[in-house]
C-alpha cells in the first residue's frame, strides 16, 4: 500500500498507464462487446493523432545540433549552415506547393502543400533533383556492397560456413537466367525447392521463436518488469 | 448507446457480444505463455536459474573495452523502428547498459537515431546512464543525435558519421530494413568490433555475414532481460523455453495426428476455434 | 593489403584481401555493359509467379482486384510488378482498384503508373486494356493513400471503404459520383470482403503483416498475394504454406515472368537487357565467393607449412 | 522540356555521381548531397506531414462534437515536446506509455494468432501425394522442431539438446544463404534504373564533368596549392595544414 500512496507522475503513472491500454489493448480484440471496439477503434485513432503531433521533434533537434555547430564553427559547419538553409527552405516551399505541377504532360504529379504561394515548381525541383536520386542511389549502394559483403564473409571455415555459400550460391544462381543458361533449367527448380523446404523450415522455426520472445517481452514491459521503455523506472 | 454515443467518432461492424469466435484458441495459447514467463519472473526471486551464454552480449563489454584502449567512440544504432516496436524496446534497453558502462570508463558514446519519438526517450535514458556514474557533464547534444526520418536520409548521415569519427565499436540493435547492410559493411571498413541483433527476419543474413556477432530473432529478446544481469529478468528467458516446449509438444502432437489420420484435423481446429 | 613482412606474400593470398574498391569498379562495369550492348537471355517461370497469374485468369469477369501500393519511389522491384498485373488485370476484364498504405506508392506512383500503361496499350494495340481505360472510373478507380496503416486496413474490413476512409479518390472526385461497381453493388458500399483478390506490392513496412493481420486472421477477406522485394521473398514461403497468401511475385524477375505469363512484353517496362546486367553481377558475385574461398584456402596452406 | 525538368534532370545526375562517390572515399562532394538530402528531406517531409495531419483532422473539423477528444489528443501531443524542459521533462512519458501499452496490447493477439499457431499448424503435415512431398513434408517438420531447439536458452547445449539445436542450426543458415542469395538481384536491380536514367538524354554530360572536377580537386591537394587559395575550402576539404600530413 506504500508504494501506491507514494505514486507520483514521474514513475508509477507512466508504468500504470501502459499496462492500462494494454490490458484494454488484449481484452478488446479477444473478448468482443460493441462499446470496447468502438473505444478500441477510437483509441487507435487518438495513438495516430497524438503520435503525429511530434512531427515537429525533427526539426527542433537537427536546428540544435547543427545550429550549435555552426555556431561554433566546429569542423565542417559549412555542410551544417547548408543542411538548415535547405530544410527551412524546403519547409517553406513545401508549404505553399499546393496544385499539382505538371498538367500538360499528363502525369499529374500531385504536390499537397498546406496554402497556395505557388511554389509547386521549386517543390518539383527539389522531389525530382535532390531527394528521390539521392534516397534511390543511397539504396543502390546496397548492390555494392553486398558484393563486398557476399566476397568477405562467405569463406569456408566449417560446415556453418560452407552451407551458408552453398545455399547462396545456388539459390543466387537459380535466381538469374545465366544459372539455367549454364546449369540447365534444374537450378531454377533446385532453387524453388531450397526456398520452399529447408529455407522454409529454418525460417518457420525462427518466427515461432520470435513470437514467443514478443509475447515474453510484452508481458515484461507491461507488468512494469522492464521499465527502460516507459522510463518509468527511470530517475 | 452506450459509452460511444458519449464517446462518439468511428463506430466498429456490430457482432455478437462475448468470447470473439475464433480466437478462443489463441486467447488459451496467449494465457498459457504468458503464465509461463509470469511464474518465472516470480520464481527467479527466490531460485537462481541457469541461463545459457549469449556470446554477443559477452562481446559487449569486450567491445567497449577496445574503444576505450583505442580512445575511439562506441557508436550505437537502436534500430530504425517505431517507438513502439519491440525490437526498439530491446534496442532501448541494452542501450541502458551500454551508456552506463561506457561513463563508468569515459569512452565516448554517439547513438544515432532515426524516429522522431525514440529520439526523446534514448536521449533520456543516456541521460540518466550518465547522471548515474555522477558524469552528468559529459551528456552533450552530441551523444545522442537524432539524423533524418527518411530510411535512405539517416542511411547517409550514418555513414559519413562513421566514416568521419571511426567508432572502435559498433552496435546495431534494433528493428532494421534494406540498410542495416551498409551500416555493417561501412562498420567494418572504418574497423570497428560490430554487434549486432535484430528480429528482422529479412536483414538477419546480412547481419550475420557483416558483424562480428549477431542475435538472431528470439536471442534479441533475451539479451534484453539478461544484459542488465537482473536476477529477475533473467529468470523470465526460461519462461520463453516453456512456451517453446507447448510448442513442440503442439508440433509433435499435430504431425503424428496428420500421419495416423491424415484428413482429421482436429488439433488445428482446436486451436482455431 | 595486408603485407607479411618477412615472407613475400603469393599471389594466392592477395586472392583473400581484394580491397572494396576494386569489387565496387568491376560491380559497375558488370552491371553497365549488358545495359548498352544487351544479349536478351531467356527467364523460366517460378510456380509462384504463376499462382498469382492463374488466379486472376480463374476469377470470372467483373471481379474485383485490388492492388495495394506500398512502395516509395524506388521502382526496381514492386513498380514493374505493379504494372504488369494492372495491365494483365485489365485485360482479364477484372474491374481493379488501386490505393496503398505508403503515400508515394498510393497517390504519386499509381497516377504515372495508369498514364504508363494508358501508353503502353496504345503503342502495342491492345484494345481490351484501351477500351476498358477509356472512361476512369469505369473498369479501375485510383483511390489513393489509407491515412493510418493499421487503423486503416482494419476499418476496410470492419466499416467500409466509404465515407469515412475514402470520402474522395485519389484526384479528389467523390466516390459516390463514379460508376465503379462489382455486379451492380456500387464501390461505396464495398467492405474489403466484396474483394476477390488483394496483391501486396510490399517493398518493406506496413506491408502484407498489415492486411495478415486484420483481414486474414480475422476472416474478412482471405485472397491475399504479394509482390515481394528480392530481400523478403525468402520470408514470405511460410506464408504461403500456412495458406496466408495464394502467390508471391519474386522481385524484378517475377515481374517479367509476368510478362511473358501474359503475353505482354515490356508491360513491366523492364527490358531483358537488365536481366542481363542482373545474369552478370550474379555471376560476377559467385567468381567473387571463389576467388574469395581460394585465397582463404591457400592462406590455411601456407600458415600449416610455416 | 520545361526548364524547370531540365534543371532537375541536371540536378538528379550531379546527386547520383556525388552519392556514388562515396563509394570510393568520404568526400566533401558526398556531405553536399547528404546536407541537401537531410535538409530537404526533413524540411520538404515536415511540410508534408503538416498536410497529412490537415488530412487526419478533416473528419473533427466536420463534426467536433463528436470526435471531441481530438483537442485532447492535440492537447497531449504537446507533451512530447516537453523533452527539453528541465523541470517537465517527464511529462512526454504520458503519450510515450499510452502509445507503447496500446501497441503491445493490440500487437499480443498478432503475435499469437497469425504467427504462432498459423506456423505451428503449417507443420501438421503427414503422407504427401507424391513421395517427393512425402519428403518434404518430414524435413519441414524436422527442420522447423529444431529451428525452435535451436533457440533453447535454459539448458547448455550438449547431448541430445545439443544435436537437434546443430541440425536445427543447419536449417536457419539455409534460411540466411538463400535470403542473401534472392536479395542480389533487387539491389542490383536499382542500379540498374538508377545508371539506365543516368545514361539519358541531359544527364550523361554531367559523368565527364564530376570525374574531371575530382581529379583536378585531387591533384590540387597533391600540388598543396589549394591551402593558398583559399583556407575554408581547404578545410572544408579536410586538406591538411602545412606541417601536418595526413595518414
Amino acid at each position: 500500500m506504500a508504494k501506491l500512496i507514494a505514486m507520483d507522475l514521474k514513475k508509477t503513472v507512466p508504468v500504470t498507464l501502459a499496462f492500462i491500454m494494454g490490458i484494454f489493448g488484449a481484452f478488446a480484440y479477444f473478448y468482443y462487446t460493441k462499446p470496447t471496439a468502438d473505444v478500441l477503434a477510437n483509441a487507435i485513432v487518438f495513438d495516430g493523432v497524438m503520435g503525429s503531433m511530434a512531427m515537429g521533434i525533427s526539426l527542433i533537434n537537427i536546428s540544435l545540433i547543427h545550429g550549435r555547430n555552426v555556431q561554433r564553427k566546429r569542423k565542417g559547419w559549412f555542410f551544417s549552415l547548408l543542411l538548415l538553409a535547405v530544410m527551412y527552405f524546403g519547409l517553406i516551399i513545401g508549404l505553399g506547393a499546393m496544385k499539382p505541377f505538371i498538367e500538360e504532360t499528363g502525369t499529374k504529379v500531385q504536390y499537397y502543400g498546406l496554402f497556395d504561394w505557388g511554389t509547386e515548381s521549386i517543390g518539383y525541383f527539389l522531389v525530382n533533383a535532390i531527394t528521390n536520386p539521392a534516397s534511390t542511389t543511397v539504396f543502390s549502394l546496397l548492390a555494392f556492397y553486398i558484393a563486398s559483403a557476399a566476397y568477405r564473409s562467405f569463406r569456408v571455415r566449417g560446415i556453418d560456413s560452407a552451407i551458408l555459400l552453398i545455399s547462396g550460391s545456388l539459390v543466387l544462381l537459380g535466381q538469374a537466367p545465366i544459372g539455367s543458361v549454364i546449369f540447365g533449367p534444374g537450378i531454377g527448380t533446385l532453387r524453388t525447392w531450397i526456398l520452399s523446404v529447408p529455407n522454409m523450415a529454418g525460417s518457420r522455426g525462427c518466427q515461432i521463436g520470435i513470437a514467443i520472445g514478443a509475447i515474453a517481452m510484452s508481458i515484461r514491459v507491461l507488468f512494469g518488469y522492464e521499465r527502460k521503455p516507459t522510463l518509468g523506472g527511470m530517475g | 448507446m452506450g459509452i460511444t454515443s458519449i464517446l462518439g467518432g468511428l463506430v466498429s461492424a456490430e457482432q455478437e457480444w462475448g468470447l470473439w469466435k475464433g480466437r478462443i484458441g489463441s486467447l488459451v495459447i496467449l494465457l498459457i505463455l504468458a503464465s509461463f514467463v509470469i511464474i518465472y519472473l516470480r520464481l527467479a526471486k527466490t531460485r537462481t536459474l541457469f541461463i545459457r551464454k549469449l556470446p554477443a552480449l559477452d562481446a559487449v563489454d569486450e567491445a567497449i573495452g577496445r574503444a576505450t584502449e583505442m580512445g575511439r567512440p562506441v557508436s550505437y544504432v537502436p534500430g530504425l523502428g517505431g517507438i513502439d516496436a519491440l525490437e526498439t524496446m530491446c534496442g532501448m534497453v541494452i542501450l541502458g547498459e551500454v551508456a552506463t558502462r561506457c561513463a563508468n570508463l569515459d569512452t565516448k558514446l554517439i547513438v544515432l537515431n532515426r524516429n522522431v519519438l525514440v529520439q526523446p526517450a534514448t536521449a533520456g535514458i543516456v541521460r540518466d546512464a550518465y547522471k548515474a556514474a555522477g558524469k552528468a557533464e559529459k551528456f552533450t547534444e552530441e551523444t545522442v543525435r537524432y539524423i533524418a526520418p527518411d530510411q535512405f536520409a539517416f542511411a547517409a548521415g550514418a555513414l559519413g558519421i562513421f566514416k568521419r569519427e571511426k567508432p572502435a565499436a559498433n552496435m546495431l540493435i534494433g528493428r532494421f530494413w534494406a540498410e542495416s547492410l551498409e551500416l555493417a559493411e561501412v562498420g567494418n571498413e572504418v574497423g570497428a568490433i560490430q554487434i549486432a541483433g535484430s528480429s528482422s527476419m529479412a536483414q538477419v543474413p546480412f547481419l550475420v555475414a557483416a558483424t562480428d556477432y549477431c542475435l538472431i530473432g528470439e536471442e534479441l529478446y533475451a539479451a534484453a532481460a539478461y544484459i542488465g544481469h537482473d536476477p529477475v529478468l533473467t529468470g523470465s528467458i526460461a519462461g520463453q523455453d516453456w512456451g517453446k516446449v507447448l510448442a513442440l509438444i503442439l508440433m509433435v502432437v499435430g504431425v503424428i495426428s496428420a500421419w495416423v489420420a491424415a484428413g482429421d484435423m482436429w488439433l488445428k481446429n482446436l486451436l482455431y476455434i | 593489403m595486408a603485407v607479411v613482412e618477412e615472407k613475400k606474400v603469393g599471389t594466392w593470398e592477395k586472392l583473400a584481401s581484394i580491397d572494396r574498391r576494386w569489387i565496387f569498379l568491376v560491380s559497375f562495369i558488370m552491371i553497365v555493359t549488358p545495359l548498352i550492348y544487351p544479349v536478351k537471355l531467356p527467364i523460366g517461370i517460378s510456380p509462384e509467379t504463376a499462382a498469382v497469374y492463374n488466379y486472376i485468369e480463374n476469377l470470372p469477369k467483373g471481379s474485383v482486384v485490388a492492388l495495394s501500393m506500398d512502395f516509395g519511389s524506388y521502382l526496381s522491384e514492386n513498380y514493374p510488378q505493379a504494372r504488369t498485373v494492372f495491365a494483365h488485370a485489365l485485360k482479364a476484364g477484372m474491374k481493379v482498384i488501386l490505393m496503398g498504405m505508403w503515400s508515394y506508392g498510393a497517390t504519386i506512383t499509381s497516377s504515372f503508373m495508369i498514364d504508363e500503361i494508358r501508353d503502353y496499350a496504345e503503342r502495342t494495340g491492345i484494345t481490351q486494356i484501351t477500351s476498358a481505360m477509356a472512361t476512369y472510373g469505369e473498369n479501375y478507380v485510383n483511390l489513393g493513400y489509407i491515412l493510418q496503416a493499421g487503423t486503416g486496413v482494419m476499418q476496410l474490413a470492419e466499416v467500409g471503404f466509404y465515407p469515412l476512409l475514402f470520402p474522395k479518390d485519389n484526384y479528389g472526385n467523390l466516390l459516390e459520383t463514379l460508376p465503379f461497381n462489382k455486379f451492380g453493388k456500387h464501390i461505396t458500399e464495398f467492405m474489403a470482403a466484396d474483394l476477390d483478390l488483394l496483391i501486396c506490392f510490399a517493398a518493406g513496412t506496413p506491408g502484407i503483416e498489415v492486411y495478415r493481420n486484420y483481414w486474414w486472421a480475422t476472416g474478412r477477406m482471405t485472397h491475399l498475394a504479394i509482390g515481394a522485394v528480392g530481400v523478403s521473398v525468402a520470408g514470405y514461403y511460410p506464408l504461403m504454406d500456412a495458406g496466408i497468401i495464394i502467390g508471391i511475385i519474386p522481385s524484378t524477375r517475377g515481374a517479367l515472368e509476368y510478362d511473358q505469363l501474359a503475353g505482354m512484353i515490356g508491360a513491366s517496362g523492364q527490358s531483358l537487357g537488365a536481366m542481363d546486367a542482373q545474369s552478370l553481377q550474379h555471376l560476377f558475385i559467385v567468381v567473387l565467393l571463389i576467388i574469395g574461398n581460394v585465397g582463404t584456402i591457400a592462406m590455411s596452406r601456407r600458415r600449416r607449412e610455416a | 522540356m520545361g526548364f524547370v525538368e531540365y534543371a532537375s534532370d541536371i540536378g538528379m545526375a550531379l546527386i547520383i555521381l556525388c552519392a556514388y562517390s562515396f563509394l570510393y572515399k568520404e568526400n566533401p562532394f558526398y556531405r553536399i548531397m547528404e546536407s541537401l538530402y537531410v535538409g530537404g528531406g526533413v524540411g520538404w517531409g515536415l511540410a508534408y506531414s503538416l498536410f497529412r495531419f490537415n488530412q487526419t483532422l478533416v473528419p473533427f473539423f466536420k463534426d467536433p462534437s463528436s470526435l471531441w477528444w481530438y483537442t485532447i489528443a492535440i492537447f497531449l501531443g504537446f507533451f512530447w515536446y516537453t523533452y527539453w524542459s528541465k523541470k517537465y521533462y517527464f511529462l512526454y512519458r504520458i503519450p510515450l506509455s499510452y502509445g507503447i501499452g496500446l501497441s503491445i496490447g493490440t500487437g499480443l493477439y498478432g503475435s499469437v494468432y497469425s504467427t504462432f499457431i498459423a506456423q505451428v499448424t503449417a507443420t501438421f503435415k503427414g503422407a504427401g501425394a507424391t513421395p517427393l512431398e512425402t519428403f518434404n513434408n518430414i524435413l519441414i517438420t524436422i527442420g522447423a522442431i529444431t529451428a525452435v531447439l535451436f533457440f533453447y536458452f535454459s539448458k547448455e547445449h550438449k547431448g541430445a539438446l545439443g544435436f537437434a539445436s546443430r541440425i536445427g542450426r543447419y536449417f536457419i543458415l539455409i534460411f540466411l544463404g538463400s535470403a542473401f542469395g534472392n536479395t542480389i538481384m533487387g539491389r542490383t536491380g536499382l542500379v540498374i534504373s538508377i545508371v539506365s536514367e543516368l545514361l539519358k538524354d541531359p544527364q550523361w554530360m554531367m559523368i565527364p564533368l564530376v570525374i574531371a572536377i575530382f581529379m583536378v580537386v585531387e591533384l590540387l591537394k597533391r600540388i598543396g596549392y589549394l591551402r593558398e587559395f583559399s583556407p575554408t575550402i581547404a578545410q572544408a576539404f579536410e586538406v591538411p595544414a602545412k606541417g601536418e600530413t595526413k595518414g
